[in-house]
C-alpha cells in the first residue's frame, strides 16, 4: 500500500550478510565511502546457509519493512555448497510470500562479493527505494508491534 | 415476550450496537463463530454450533493483563484496563450459557479474576433456544433444557419468520427498552409449540439419553486407575482441537511478549492436551498423553463435580464430538465406561 | 544475566565526526545488562585495551561490546584482550559503527540513530553469548597419498623430506603415472622418463616413504588429524621380498595376448607382467584373469623358471588398516573414452590415434620402437592430421565443458618432433583456438609454425573417414578463409579430452570430499585455498582437482605437501569453537542435516537420552567438533532448532533482529 | 472387510505380528476412531470403510518403539507417508508389517454437511465391496441418498494413485477417485492480484484457533519438538491475539514440511474451521516440481529432498 508522504516513510530493513563476501563488501563500501540510507541495518552471518526462514518472518513480525540477504555468488561459497541451499530456501519462502499476498519486492536475495562494495551500496540504494514505493509493512507484521 | 420479524433483524442488531458492541455469530470463509458484529458482517444465526464457542466473550483466548515499559533505567508497569463498556453477546445457546455458568465457578470464586468479572458486569446474553438439534448433543445428560436456555438476560426463540424475545433479567429488561421500538408483542402459546417441537427432536437424539453413572462426585481413585484409559487414549494426537471449541475449558497459560516498545504480559487459552501444559522446572507433573488424555476427562466428569456441588463441567453442546481429528470424545469415554461396567 | 561493557570508539574523527559516541555511550548505559560504558579515542590502542582490561576487573564484566571498525579489523584484537583480560574471547561481539555507519552517512543525527541501534543488536546478543571453547583432537604424524604418478611422487617426497612418514597407495602395479607413458614433454622437450625416473627411485628408495602399489583404498574413517584409513593390498601372486625382478617368468609366460595397459593397447603384454621396464617396485604381478595357471590350472611355468622360488599362487588380498593424519588426492587423469566421436572414425581405422597413443608411438620403449608408422600396415605416413579439442570445450554431453588445457601444447611438441625428425611428413593441425599462457609457451608454438613449418588451421574437423586404399579424408572447415576443406591423410592424431580418474568418484565419497560435475575435486576455495579440499585434513594433488600441465601438477603438489606438513608439524589441532551442536533431547535422528553439511562432520548414533521425564535410547545427530566448520546449513535444515550454532545461535541471531526492528 | 479380519487374526495367531493398527467401529457410523487391536477377539471391533480417513502411518513412530512387529493397514496415498517416515528413521520397516488396504475415496460427516446432510444414524454403501458410487443415508430427520463422490475429501479428488509404494501384502481393490487436477485451486490463487490472494489467506488463516490439529496429525511433522513449543527460538508461541501468528505458524509449517509433504491431506481434513491448508503446502509442492524438477516425496524410503540438494543452475530467488 503505496503511502502518499514517502518523504516522511523511513523503512526498517534488516540486511542478513554472510561473513565471507557480502559482509567484508559491505565493509568496502564503507571504506569506499559508497553511501547507502541508514535504514539498512546488517546482521552478520556466517553464510547464507544459516539464515532461517524464521528469521525473516522474525523481522516483519517484529515490524520491519524489507529484508534482504547477501551471500557469496553461487560457485564462490566459502564453505563451497551453504549458498546453493540458501538459495532454494529463499526461492521457495519468496515465491509463498508472494503466493499469500505480501507485496512482491520486500525481500530480496543478492550475491555480493567481498569485491563488490559499488554493488553493495547500489543493491542497498536500490532497495531502499523499492521498499519506499512499497510503503510501510502491513500485510506482515504483528499488531501488537505496532506503536 | 416479544417479537420482531426476521427481516427486521438487522435493524435491531445495528439497534443493539448502537449502545452496544454486539457479538453475534458471523459466517467468515464458510466457518461460522461468533464475532464483533459490523454492517458488513454476514450474520448467521441459523447455524446451530458455531466453531469456537462463545466463551471468547467472557474470557478471551488472548487477552493482555499489563504492559511493562522502559525509560531509562526506570521500569514502568500499566494495568490493561478492565472492560467498563456494555456489550452484547447474541445467539448464545443454552449449552453455551450453561457454559459461561461453569466458568463463572471458577473465575468468579475468591480470589475473584477481575478481568472476567468486568466482562460478566457488563455483558448481557441474548440467549436462544435450539431449532434442530443435532445428533452431536448431548446437553439434556446435564439437565440443560436447550427449548429454554436458563442463566441468560434474554431468551429468543427463531419461530417461523419471527424472532421471539422474552426478556428474563433486569439487564436484559434494559437491553429490551432500548430496542423496544422495533418489537411487538408476541404470543407464549407460539413458543410453547416450538419448544414442544424441539423436545420431540431431542427426544430422538440416542445421546440425550446418555448415563453418568458412576461420575460425578463419588468415584475418583478407582475410575483414575481404569485401565479403560489406557486403551482410549491411543488414537489422541495431543492436539488441542476439544479444548479450544469447549464451551467449559478455562484453563490458560500467562506468558510474555516483548513488541519492542514494551513487554506485554498476556494469558492465552492453554490445552491439557498439550505437552507442554504446566511445565515447571522440574518438568511436567504428567508426563505421557494417557495421563493428559485422563485428567481431560477426570476434571468435566469427576473433579469438577465435586468441587462444584455436582456441577459438571460438560454441557453437552458435542462440539469436541464433531470436531476432534480422530473421532474420539467425551460421549465415547462415558460409554466405554459404561460398557465395561466401571 | 549478563554484565555487559560497551566500548565506543572515536577511530580518530573516522567515527567521531559524524557519530555522537557519547550518546551512544549514554544510550548503552539503558540497555539491558550493560553496566559500563566509555568512549575512547583509539579503542584498538594500547590504552584502549588497558581500558577494556580495567573495566573488566573492576566492573566484573561477563561480556564486552566494541563499537569500532569492522569486526575484520579488530575483532581478533579485542577478543585477545579480553581473554588476557580474564574473560571468554567469544564473549566479545563487535558493533561496526564505523564502516557500515559513519563512513557512508553523512547526517549526524542519523548516522548516531543507527549507531545506537547497531550497539543495541551487539549487546542483544552478548547476553545471549555463551563462552566457547576450542576443542583439541591430536594428530597422526602420518600421511596418506592416494595416488603414484607425478603428483603423489613429489608431495610424498616433499613431505617425507620434511620428516614425516608417508604412505603412496598406487593401484597399478607400479608408480609413474600417465608422466612415465610421455615420450617428451614441453615446451622443453626433455625426456619425460629421464626426469621421472629419478623421482620413482628416489621415492622407492625414501626410507619415510612406503609405497603400496597394485593397493587401493577400501575404507576411510575419522577426521582431520585422525583418520582410519584400510588399504587393500591386492594379490600379487608374487612375493616381493623374494622376488628379484630378473624378468626370466615374463620371458617364458606363455599367455601373451593381453593388451597392454601402458602402452593403450597398441601391443600386447604377457599374464606375469611388469608394466615397463623402468617400473618401481621392479616386481611383476600375475594377471590372474590372463594366466593359464589361474583359468586352467595347468601351466605355473614361471614358478618352475623362478628361481627366487617367488611366484605365489595362493597369496589372498591383504587388508591394512593405518592411520593419518593428513591425507593427499592424487588421483590423476585418464583420456575420455571415444566411443561417442563416429566422425572421427577412432573405432573404424587404427590409424586414427589419440595422443597419448602417439606418445607411446614415438617413445623409444613403445611398440614400435620409436618409430613412427602407421598401425594398420606399418607404412611411415606421408601427412599427418591433428585435431584439437575433441571432447574439450564441447558443448553438447558427449564431450567435457572445459578446455583440457594440456593439448595445444601437446599437440604442438608433436607437431615439432615429427617435423624434426621426418622432414617430409607434413603436419597439419586443426583448432578452434591455440591456447598458450605459460613460461616459453607461446614461443614453443611459434617454432612449430614458423621454424618447423607445421600447418595450422583454424577450423574444426568434421568427418574422417576410412578409404579402401587404406588412407584416411579428412573433411574440414577452415575458419579464417571460410571454406571447406578435403584432405588426404595417412594418420589422424585426436587430441581427446583428459577427464578425472574414475575411481575419484569413490574415493571422493569415502572421504566426504566434494566433487564438481566433471568429477574434478572441489577445492576449498578456488582463489585462496587452492590446494586444499573442504574437508578438514583433505588437500588436492594434480589433475583430480583441474587440468594441468607437469610443472603445475609438480608446484601444486609441492603446495598440497606444505598445507599437509603444516598440519602434522602441529600437535594438536584447535577447532573453531562457532560449530554446531545438536540438542539430543529435541533432535528426531531424522538424517536431514546430515544431507547438507559439506564436510560429513555430522554422524548419527545411538545413544542414552536423558532429559525431564525422558530416558530413552534413540539414534541423535553428532557433530563432529574437527571436520564442523561452522556454515549454518544443518541449522536451517532442522525443523525443530534441534540443531544450533554455537557462538551464532538461533536466539542470538533472534534477538539481534527484534534489537533492530525494536 | 471380513478378508482384513481374517487375515488380521491368522498373522496375529501364527505370531507374524504382535499387535494390530486400524480402525474401530466408533459409537455412530460416521465416527471410526484409530485403534490397537491386540487379539482376534476384539477384532470384532474392527472397522474398514470409507470412512476411515485417518492415515495411521504417523501412529507407527510410536509402534516402531514397542516389542514386535505392528500390523498397519495403510492406504495408497498413506504408504508415501510411511515410505517418507522411513527415509527420516522415524519409524522402523522391521517393526511394521503392513497390508495397504484398497481404497474407494474417503468420506467424511463434515463433507456430508457441507452439502446439506445432518445427523447421519446410518450409511450404507460406504464399504470396501461396495461399489462407492452413491450413499444410502438414514438421518434424525429421514432418508436421503447422494453420490459417494460428493461426500468425498478434497484429497481424494485429486488421489495420486492406487498405487502402493511400501507394503508385504494387499488386500482389496482400490478405484479411481481423480476428477480434479490437484493445482488447479494454487493455479487460481496464484491468478488472483495480491490484494485479493492476501484477502483471501487473511480470511482463511484468521479462522485459525492454533490448536495444532494440523501439526500433530500430519506425518512430517513429527518433531519431538515443534519449534513452535520450544524455547530454542524464542517463537514459542499459544497466544492467538492477530493474523501474524497464524502466518508466522503455517508458513514456516509448511516451509518445514516442503520437500517432505506427500500431500496426504490430513491437514486439511482435521482442521476445525475449515483452513484449506493443503493449499499452503501444494503451493510448494508446485515450485519444487517446476522449479527443480517432479518430486513427489514417500516415493522412495532413500535419496535426498529438494531442500537438501540443489544444481548450479538453481532458479534466483524472487524471480519466480
Amino acid at each position: 500500500m503505496p503511502m502518499n508522504d514517502n518523504a516522511e516513510f523511513r523503512p526498517k530493513i534488516v540486511a542478513f550478510c554472510c561473513n565471507w563476501c557480502s559482509y567484508a563488501g559491505a565493509d568496502l563500501a564503507g571504506s569506499s565511502r559508497l553511501t547507502y540510507p541508514a535504514d539498512v541495518k546488517i546482521i552478520k552471518v556466517p553464510c547464507s546457509c544459516r539464515v532461517n526462514p524464521m528469521f525473516i518472518l522474525r523481522a516483519f513480525e517484529k515490524g520491519a519493512d524489507g529484508v534482504i540477504m547477501c551471500g557469496c555468488h553461487p560457485g564462490d561459497c566459502h564453505y563451497s555448497t551453504g549458498n546453493y541451499y540458501a538459495r532454494r530456501r529463499m526461492t521457495l519462502l519468496f515465491s509463498m510470500l508472494d503466493y499469500i499476498g505480501v507485496e512482491h519486492g520486500r525481500t530480496r536475495v543478492e550475491w555480493v562479493s567481498a569485491a563488490e562494495g559499488v554493488k553493495f551500496s547500489a543493491t542497498m540504494n536500490e532497495f531502499v527505494e523499492k521498499i519506499k514505493s512499497l510503503g510501510k509493512n502491513v500485510r506482515l507484521g504483528d499488531l501488537r508491534c505496532r506503536s | 415476550m416479544y417479537k420482531i420479524a426476521k427481516e427486521n433483524l438487522p435493524d435491531l442488531y445495528e439497534a443493539i450496537a448502537e449502545t452496544n458492541t454486539l457479538y453475534i455469530p458471523v459466517k467468515k470463509a464458510g466457518q461460522t463463530n461468533f464475532e464483533q458484529w459490523t454492517r458488513s458482517a454476514e450474520v448467521d444465526i441459523k447455524t446451530l454450533k458455531t466453531v469456537k464457542s462463545p466463551k471468547d466473550a467472557f474470557f478471551p483466548q488472548s487477552e493482555n493483563l499489563y504492559t511493562c515499559g522502559k525509560e531509562g533505567k526506570k521500569i514502568t508497569i500499566t494495568l490493561e484496563a478492565l472492560t467498563d463498556e456494555s456489550f452484547v453477546v447474541f445467539g448464545m445457546k443454552a449449552c453455551d450459557v450453561r457454559g459461561v455458568e461453569v466458568l463463572d465457578k471458577v473465575f468468579l470464586a475468591e480470589p475473584v479474576d477481575t478481568f472476567y468479572a468486568a466482562r460478566r458486569e457488563h455483558g448481557i446474553i441474548v440467549a436462544m433456544a435450539c431449532n434442530e438439534p443435532e445428533l452431536s448433543c448431548f446437553c439434556k445428560v446435564f439437565g440443560i433444557d436447550c427449548t429454554e436456555p436458563s442463566g441468560a438476560d434474554v431468551i429468543t426463540w427463531l419461530i417461523g419468520d419471527e424472532l421471539f424475545w422474552r426478556p428474563v433479567t433486569e439487564k436484559g429488561e434494559m437491553l429490551t427498552d432500548s430496542v423496544k421500538r422495533l418489537l411487538s408483542d408476541g404470543d407464549d402459546a407460539a413458543v410453547e409449540a416450538k419448544r414442544e417441537e424441539i423436545s420431540k427432536i431431542v427426544s430422538k437424539i440416542p445421546n440425550m439419553r446418555l448415563s453418568l453413572d458412576g461420575w460425578g462426585r463419588d468415584d475418583k481413585l478407582e475410575r483414575f486407575n481404569s485401565p479403560l484409559w489406557e486403551d482410549l487414549y491411543k488414537p489422541c494426537i495431543a492436539c488441542g482441537t476439544c479444548t479450544f471449541v469447549c464451551p467449559t475449558c478455562q484453563c490458560y497459560d500467562i506468558k510474555d511478549y516483548d513488541t519492542g516498545h514494551g513487554v506485554q504480559r498476556y494469558r492465552c487459552w492453554d490445552s491439557c492436551m498439550y505437552s507442554d501444559f504446566t511445565l515447571m522446572a522440574h518438568g511436567n507433573n504428567r508426563t505421557s498423553q494417557m495421563q493428559r488424555f485422563r485428567q481431560r476427562f477426570m476434571h468435566k466428569l469427576v473433579y469438577f463435580p465435586t468441587n462444584n456441588d455436582g456441577m459438571y463441567s460438560c454441557v453437552g453442546c458435542g462440539r469436541c464430538v464433531n470436531k476432534c481429528p480422530q473421532n474420539l470424545n467425551i460421549v465415547k469415554v462415558i460409554k466405554a465406561f459404561k460398557k465395561e461396567g466401571v | 544475566m549478563q554484565r555487559i561493557g560497551v566500548f565506543v570508539c572515536h577511530c580518530g574523527s573516522n567515527i567521531a565526526a559524524t557519530v555522537d559516541v557519547k550518546k551512544v555511550t549514554e544510550t548503552a548505559l539503558m540497555e539491558p545488562g550493560v553496566v559500563h560504558a566509555e568512549d575512547y579515542q583509539y579503542m584498538c590502542s594500547e590504552a584502549g585495551q588497558a581500558k577494556i582490561a580495567a573495566a573488566i576487573a573492576e566492573k566484573n564484566l561477563t561480556g564486552i561490546v566494541v563499537c569500532s571498525c569492522s569486526p575484520r579489523m579488530h575483532e581478533t584484537t579485542f577478543r585477545t584482550c579480553a581473554e588476557r583480560a580474564g574473560i571468554n574471547p567469544y564473549m566479545v561481539e563487535i558493533a561496526n559503527i564505523r564502516e557500515h555507519c559513519s563512513w557512508i552517512h553523512k547526517d549526524v543525527e542519523e548516522a548516531t540513530k543507527k549507531a545506537v541501534i547497531l550497539m543495541r543488536a551487539a549487546v542483544a546478543k552478548v547476553n545471549l553469548n555463551t563462552p566457547l571453547k576450542p576443542g583439541e583432537s591430536r594428530v597422526t604424524k602420518r600421511a596418506l597419498v592416494i595416488g603414484g604418478g607425478i603428483a603423489g611422487i613429489q608431495t610424498a617426497l616433499d613431505i617425507a623430506d620434511a620428516g614425516y612418514e608417508v604412505d603412496i597407495v598406487e593401484k597399478t602395479p607400479s608408480i609413474g603415472g600417465r608422466m612415465s607413458q610421455l615420450d617428451k614433454t614441453f615446451p622443453t622437450l626433455d625426456c619425460s622418463a629421464c626426469i621421472l625416473t629419478p623421482k620413482m627411485v628416489e621415492a622407492a628408495a625414501h626410507d619415510k616413504i612406503n609405497i603400496y602399489t597394485y593397493s587401493e583404498v577400501e575404507q576411510v574413517s575419522g577426521f582431520v588429524g585422525d583418520f582410519t584409513v584400510d588399504i587393500r593390498k591386492k594379490a600379487r601372486s608374487v612375493d616381493m621380498n623374494k622376488c628379484t625382478g630378473c624378468g626370466l617368468c615374463q620371458e617364458k609366460c606363455p599367455s601373451k595376448k593381453t593388451p597392454s595397459e601402458f602402452n593403450r593397447g597398441l601391443n600386447t603384454r604377457t599374464a606375469i607382467y611388469t608394466p615397463f621396464a623402468q617400473a618401481i617396485p621392479n616386481v611383476p604381478v600375475i594377471d590372474r584373469e590372463a594366466c593359464i595357471k589361474f583359468k586352467t590350472g595347468k601351466c605355473g611355468l614361471c614358478s618352475k623358471v623362478c628361481a627366487a622360488g617367488a611366484i605365489d599362487y595362493e597369496q589372498k588380498d591383504e587388508i591394512i588398516t593405518r592411520k593419518y593424519g593428513a591425507i593427499v588426492v592424487a588421483t590423476g587423469f585418464d583420456v575420455i573414452k571415444l566411443d561417442k566421436y563416429d566422425e572421427y572414425a577412432y573405432s573404424q581405422s587404427r590409424d586414427v590415434i589419440t595422443s597419448l597413443e602417439l606418445e607411446r608411438i614415438m617413445n623409444a620403449a613403445g611398440p614400435t620402437k620409436g618409430h613412427l608408422q602407421r598401425l594398420s600396415d606399418g607404412r611411415e605416413p606421408k601427412n599427418i592430421v591433428f585435431v584439437q579439442c575433441v571432447g574439450s570445450r564441447c558443448a553438447d554431453e558427449r564431450g567435457k565443458s572445459y578446455c583440457s588445457k594440456i593439448c595445444c601444447m601437446y599437440t604442438a611438441k608433436h607437431a615439432m618432433l615429427i617435423r624434426d625428425k621426418y622432414p617430409d611428413v607434413n603436419v597439419t593441425v586443426f583448432y578452434i583456438d591455440v591456447r598458450t599462457p605459460g613460461k616459453n609457451f607461446d614461443e614453443f608454438y611459434r617454432r612449430a609454425v614458423e621454424e618447423y613449418g607445421v600447418n595450422y588451421i583454424k577450423g574444426q574437423v568434421g568427418k574422417v573417414c576410412p578409404e579402401p586404399d587404406g588412407s584416411l579424408t579428412v573433411y574440414a572447415s577452415d575458419l579464417l578463409d571460410n571454406k571447406q576443406l578435403r584432405m588426404s591423410a595417412d594418420m589422424v592424431v585426436l587430441a581427446a579430452a583428459i577427464e578425472p580418474s574414475a575411481s575419484v568418484r569413490q574415493i571422493a565419497t569415502m572421504l566426504t570430499a566434494s566433487i564438481d560435475t566433471n568429477n574434478f575435486l572441489t577445492e576449498a576455495h578456488p582463489k585462496l585455498r587452492p590446494v586444499e579440499s573442504p574437508t578438514a585434513g583433505v588437500f588436492l594433488s594434480g589433475v583430480c582437482q583441474g587440468p594441468k600441465d607437469i610443472p603445475e601438477t609438480v608446484a601444486q603438489a609441492g603446495a598440497a605437501a606444505v598445507k599437509a606438513i603444516g598440519l602434522l608439524a602441529k600437535d594438536k589441532l584447535m577447532t573453531n569453537p562457532c560449530t554446531a551442536k545438536a540438542d539430543e533431547l529435541m533432535c528426531n535422528g531424522c538424517s536431514q542435516c546430515a544431507n547438507v553439511c559439506p564436510y560429513g562432520a555430522i554422524s548419527y548414533e545411538t545413544r542414552l537420552v536423558m532429559g525431564p521425564g525422558v530416558r530413552e535410547n534413540r539414534r541423535v545427530a553428532v557433530v563432529n567438533n574437527a571436520l564442523c566448520q561452522g556454515c549454518g546449513a544443518c541449522t536451517v535444515t532442522c525443523p525443530s532448532g534441534a540443531m544450533d550454532l554455537q557462538g551464532f545461535s538461533n536466539r542470538q541471531i533472534i534477538a539481534e533482529v527484534d534489537a533492530i526492528c525494536r | 472387510m471380513q478378508e482384513l479380519i481374517n487375515r488380521t487374526k491368522e498373522l496375529l495367531a501364527d505370531g507374524t505380528v504382535a499387535r494390530v493398527l486400524g480402525w474401530r467401529r466408533g459409537d455412530l457410523p460416521t465416527n471410526p476412531e484409530p485403534a490397537y487391536f491386540n487379539d482376534g477377539e476384539s477384532l470384532s471391533e474392527f472397522v474398514y470403510n470409507g470412512f476411515c480417513g485417518a492415515n495411521l502411518s504417523k501412529y507407527m513412530i510410536e509402534a516402531s518403539e514397542l516389542d514386535g512387529r505392528t500390523l498397519v493397514f495403510l492406504k495408497p496415498c498413506d504408504t508415501y507417508s510411511f515410505n517418507q517416515l522411513l527415509k527420516e528413521n522415524r519409524v522402523d520397516r522391521e517393526k511394521a508389517y503392513i497390508i495397504g488396504v484398497g481404497c474407494k475415496g474417503k468420506i467424511s460427516e463434515a463433507s456430508l454437511n457441507a452439502i446439506g446432510i445432518k445427523n447421519v444414524i446410518d450409511v450404507k454403501g460406504a464399504e470396501l465391496t461396495d461399489a462407492c458410487d452413491t450413499l444410502t443415508i438414514e438421518t434424525l430427520t429421514g432418508n436421503t441418498t447422494c453420490a459417494y463422490r460428493d461426500a468425498m475429501l478434497e484429497r481424494c479428488h485429486v488421489c495420486r494413485g492406487k498405487e502402493y509404494v511400501v507394503y508385504d501384502e494387499l488386500i482389496g481393490d482400490s478405484a479411481d477417485t481423480v476428477d480434479g487436477d490437484r493445482f488447479d485451486e494454487v493455479r487460481k490463487i496464484e491468478a488472483m492480484s495480491p490484494e485479493e490472494r492476501f484477502a483471501f489467506f487473511k480470511a482463511e488463516l484468521s479462522k485459525c484457533i492454533r490448536c495444532n490439529a494440523c501439526r500433530n496429525v500430519c506425518p512430517a511433522c513429527s518433531c519431538r519438538k515443534c519449534v513452535f513449543d520450544s524455547t530454542k527460538f524464542d517463537s514459542a508461541q499459544k497466544a492467538n491475539s492477530d493474523s501474524f501468528e497464524e502466518k508466522m505458524f503455517h508458513i514456516i509449517r509448511a516451509f518445514h514440511v516442503a520437500g517432505r509433504c506427500t500431500d496426504c491431506g490430513e491437514c486439511s481434513r482435521v482442521c476445525p474451521q475449515g483452513i484449506p491448508l493443503h493449499l499452503l503446502n501444494r503451493k510448494f509442492i508446485k515450485d519444487i516440481n517446476t522449479l527443480y524438477g517432479d518430486f513427489c516425496a514417500g516415493e522412495s524410503a532413500e535419496g535426498a529432498t529438494p531442500l537438501t540438494s540443489f544444481t548450479f543452475g538453481d532458479a534466483e530467488p524472487g524471480t519466480v
